[in-house]
């Protein structure tokens, strides 16, 4: 460990804002990159469902009406 | 006032169709300053003297590139035709047309201002006046940019001719809008560029468009 | 041989396949950035002329290393759905170009970030910034006609052509700002310092390039199957899959 | 009762051609006035003369008393970047009429389920319902429609050609061009142009 | 052949019906060379070392602006889709749309190069390599641009959207354009930077005429 | 005899709808096709399938025999800065057409006196006559027109019926939609879409 202390470390003598800035946009990049696709695919799933569904219903009361 | 509202509704939808489009212009300013240390070389002192007339070699660009397609299209599917017909006074529509042609084009530019300014190095404290100088130049740019469009949007012969005497109101825009920005940058005062630029901004406003609903009304008669 | 390309144009085997790379693959990918970041940050020593802010470096050079590295992926993702019409090239494509320009903008970022301590300016005109902003335009370029077209297909074609057009140009690009750069600049700044580099530090640096190249594949990967079920999703094997797994899932 | 519209002694020409001379027109309300006459015989020209559209290439005395009109052209003022709802809000804003008969009347127009999509890509009939859903928006004492059949199948022509005539026996006058015949069964007047000229 | 001929005959003819659109650039350009002393001073010196960078820019930019229209109108009025059917290979047409592209924008450009110039202060032993490269240079640059027009013809409001894709590949061109003008100015030989603006026109003639069809294609494809 | 132009099995689909499912369609030499159907239901797509011009929105088996083809769209391919005979030079120098015909075929289709004007000062109908006087520029064997008869007045649309149906009898084949009736007396096979889907 470089730093003696949480505030040592944050500050890191003067530096602390530019290398935190960086490493907390790089965090929500990473973060973005991994959970936008996870979230759109939960969304497709669940859309996807709903119009297989939709479609079996439509289906079978088709095949029940006549 | 409703069809007013409606109208810049109209043209900023027209505009935002797609999320890409609003973006677009402030990469493309992006990409055009970007010319400038590419083409005069990246020396930091050269960049920053150059910096000024950056702003309104893009401001002069973007205006003139938008400005063609002010009306062209109302006018080749036939909107301009129902927007004369409409019953509220036409020169008060070529306002909210220039209106909408600043929004997006002067706006963004100035939306961008301060990063390029960063990016050419200007010194900071020519900032304000940059500002000021491209909000009134710009609107003055787009005021007198909606006389041309509406004069040549039907080709006539005339119109070619009409639209080359508006040009030159464009060059005294720019010289007073450079030089006030270069004047802040030397540490001198810029207030007598601005309040000229304030005049000719309040004669566009009074006069442009008058001189723009003539222009529309002549071209929609044309067919 | 045959079989294998076959196989990769085939949507349930990819997706089938993808997720089983993952399963592992990303939790990796998590340990290492977790790993590399923290190493860097706090126990990588200081430098001694640029001081702490060097240790932006451990974000700066992977995530500029995969830019460009990204787009030859699109483009050669795009050559073959082009030529050979596959279908997981073109998914591939897509997928690649947003997650190339998001590597690409957290390069230009973090080397804004770090010029302020050590240039004293955010912003210098040298000729590897400069490449690297034309590349950030290459992306944007390709992602804006893409969103243009109505018709997805078209779109991706295009999109294809376009990037093609941009892979015969980048080298051309990047010589010439190259050359540009050192006609006008008699080196006042340099920035190069890597070989003088202390092992202590490089290793890090090592750790997190190797954690940026899989979180790249982790994420085309993840994109690549969200984009599968999406234009997938009329067929059976959608269907099948859906009504076994999606019962819990959704 | 005095007409609605009227001209006299009309002389138009365009690009040097005099199209009519001397020509004089009177319409009154409850009339459904159809402008024949073969192509480039002047019936657009008129049309926009009379819509006060065009006023140089004429000299006439024109007489309009005080009344809504609505002119639908060869042009159908659609863009196509925008959605048909988008586009008739626009309409109704400008010509200030409410906007709640939108979706009503695209879906007389046959456009139901494409309310939402960008006008470009619509077929070429579908895009000319859009300009056609005015008429349905809000009602006018005076039509002037310009070829108004113009990509619309049978069934169009039917919905159209009935509610002009609805309108006309509700009092209002409508004047169209229209080279196929109009399927109405009022009265006519049909103003055959080219004739004398 | 015919088909090379008579496409140049008609593409000709069309501009000169519509002179605005033509004399746009121009007018851009010319009005830039002149605002730009008055924005720097009027020190020669200086003006001389930006000149080269600067003429080459407003080329850049002025080549742009006409880029957006070389298939538009051809797109809207359902001409392309003749011509994707006419028997002779599109590429070759596409080559011709190019050429016709620079014979309107970058002919009139090196005729106007020599006022300019000397309105700039460049020294009159540059004046040559400047023809040259600009010669070649903005031959690249139609080719470039002929792509980026085909590929967004068919989405409305491509203007911005061209720009976006083009710029970057527009940048080689300005560094050995405004290169060798620099160094002729500068007194040095201009041959090295001549020779590799030849090589890049020899490499777009080649490609950019296939790149351009396979544009058109797909966007008479859209409909 | 062969097909000169064949499709099976084709599934054609825009902005997400699906237009044609397994549709197949054989056109013969000396048959006159009329595609029929309401507005929007896929003539114009199914056209232009057929002309090769759309290849990305269908899948199907496309077969085409060697012979020559005209096209005719919905937008006329005319520049409206060019004269009509300027517009049907180029027309013949990128189709390697005889430009000898050009002014016959201008008088044929009423444009007779119009030959130098600008285009954009013509009629709605004139304009589509520019485009039509192609048909009378040199034969082909096979003619793709979507709605010819647009704008049109009855003289145009019985001479250029006449044209169709003098060059099916020898040997061409046509397809052309219309909400209008064609009024030939020769066999005419119509093709109703939209019915099936
Ligand atoms: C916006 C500004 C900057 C941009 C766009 C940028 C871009 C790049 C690029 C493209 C690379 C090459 C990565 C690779 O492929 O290996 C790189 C490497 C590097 N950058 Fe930056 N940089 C910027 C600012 C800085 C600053 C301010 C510093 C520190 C003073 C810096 C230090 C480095 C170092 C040490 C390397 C690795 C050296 C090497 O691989 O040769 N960069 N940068
Ligand atoms: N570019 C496009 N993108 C998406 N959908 C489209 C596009 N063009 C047409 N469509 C859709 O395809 C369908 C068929 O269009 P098409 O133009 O083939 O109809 P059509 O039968 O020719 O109609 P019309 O009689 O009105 O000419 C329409 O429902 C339309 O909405
Ligand atoms: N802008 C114009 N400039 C010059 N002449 C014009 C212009 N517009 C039309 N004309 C001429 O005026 C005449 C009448 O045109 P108009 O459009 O009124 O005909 P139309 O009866 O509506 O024909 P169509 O049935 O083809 O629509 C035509 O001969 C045309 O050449
Ligand atoms: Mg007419
Ligand atoms: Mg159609």
């Amino acid at each position: 460990m470089q730093f003696d202390s949480f505030a040592d470390a944050l500050e890191m003598a003067g530096h602390g804002p530019y290398v935190w800035s960086v490493y907390a946009v790089a965090l929500l990049v990473i973060v973005g990159l991994l959970v936008i696709p996870q979230v759109r695919k939960q969304r497709i799933m669940r859309d996807t469902l709903g119009q297989i569904k939709r479609r079996e219903r439509e289906e079978a009361e088709r095949a029940s009406g006549t | 006032m409703s069809l007013a509202t409606g109208l810049l509704r109209r043209q900023l939808l027209l505009a935002a169709r797609r999320p890409a489009q609003v973006l677009s212009p402030l990469i493309f300013f992006a990409m055009v300053v970007m010319l400038f240390p590419l083409g005069l070389g990246p020396d930091p002192r050269q960049l920053a003297e150059f910096a000024p007339g950056v702003f309104w070699i893009i401001a002069l660009l973007s205006t003139l590139m938008a400005a063609e397609d002010m009306f062209r299209s109302d006018y080749e599917d036939g909107s301009l035709e129902q927007l004369v017909l409409m019953p509220s006074p036409l020169f008060i529509s070529c306002l909210v047309y220039a209106f909408a042609h600043w929004l997006l084009t002067g706006l963004p530019l100035l939306l961008m201002a301060p990063l390029f300014a960063l990016m050419l190095q200007m010194p900071t404290s020519a900032l304000g006046v940059l500002l000021v100088s491209l909000m009134l130049g710009t609107a003055v740019l787009s005021l007198v940019s909606s006389i041309g469009a509406a004069l040549t949007v039907s080709v006539r012969r005339g119109g070619v001719l009409l639209s080359l005497l508006v040009l030159p109101l464009y060059v005294p825009v720019l010289i007073f809008g450079s030089g006030a920005v270069a004047a802040a940058a030397d540490g001198l005062s810029a207030q007598a560029h601005l309040l000229i630029l304030a005049g000719m901004l309040s004669l566009a406003v009074a006069l442009a468009p008058f001189a723009c609903a003539a222009g529309v009304r002549i071209s929609v008669d044309a067919g | 041989m045959w079989s294998f390309f076959h196989k990769l144009g085939s949507p349930p085997w990819m997706y089938r396949i993808s997720g089983t790379i993952l399963t592992w693959l990303l939790p990796v990918t998590i340990v290492l950035l977790a790993w590399g970041a923290i190493w860097g940050l706090l126990y990588a020593p200081e430098d001694f002329r640029q001081g702490n802010s060097y240790r932006i470096i451990y974000i700066h050079v992977p995530a500029s290393a995969i830019s460009l590295a990204g787009y030859y992926v699109m483009a050669i993702a795009g050559a073959t759905s082009l030529i050979w019409k596959m279908k997981m090239a073109d998914i591939a494509m897509r997928c690649a170009a947003p997650i190339g320009a998001a590597f690409t903008f957290l390069g230009l970022l973090s080397g804004a970030i770090w010029g302020k301590p050590t240039w004293g300016t955010y912003w210098v005109w040298d000729a590897r910034v400069t490449s690297m902003l034309v590349l950030f335009f290459l992306y944007v370029g390709v992602l804006a006609l893409y969103e243009a077209w109505d018709d997805e297909a078209l779109g991706a074609k295009a999109a294809a052509v376009l990037s093609l057009v941009g892979t015969v140009n980048i080298p051309i690009i990047y010589k010439s700002v190259d050359w540009w750069f050192s006609l006008h600049q008699p080196a006042t700044i340099k920035f190069t310092e890597a070989p003088s580099m202390h092992m202590d530090m490089f290793q890090p640096l090592l750790l997190m390039i190797v954690a940026f190249y899989c979180l790249f594949t982790c994420s085309l990967l993840l994109s690549m199957r969200s984009e599968i079920l999406r234009r997938e999703s009329t067929t059976g094997w959608v269907r099948k899959l859906l009504l076994g797994e999606g019962a819990g899932a959704v | 009762m005095a007409a609605l519209l009227s001209v006299a002694n009309l002389n138009l020409e365009r690009g040097g051609r005099s199209l009519f001379r001397d020509f004089s027109l009177s319409i009154e309300r409850g009339e459904l006035v159809q402008l024949a006459g073969e192509n480039g015989t002047g019936k657009t020209t008129l049309l926009r003369y009379l819509a006060g559209l065009s006023s140089h290439s004429g000299a006439g005395e024109l007489v309009r008393s005080e009344c809504s009109q609505l002119y639908l052209g060869h042009k159908p003022a659609v863009k196509t970047l925008l959605s048909p709802r988008e586009n008739l809000q626009w309409y109704c804003q400008g010509f200030g009429f409410s906007e709640e008969k939108i979706d009503s009347a695209l879906e007389l127009v046959g456009l139901y389920g494409y309310e939402e999509v960008a006008s470009r890509t619509l077929s070429a009939g579908q895009l000319r319902r859009v300009a056609l859903a005015r008429v349905f928006l809000g009602d006018a004492d005076l039509y002037l429609l310009d070829e108004p059949f113009t990509s619309i199948d049978a069934r169009g022509v039917a919905l159209l050609s009935a509610h002009l005539s609805e309108r006309v026996n509700a009092g209002a006058a409508v004047v169209c061009t229209s080279h196929q015949p109009i399927p109405v069964d009022i009265p006519l007047r049909r103003v055959e142009l080219g004739e004398s000229v």
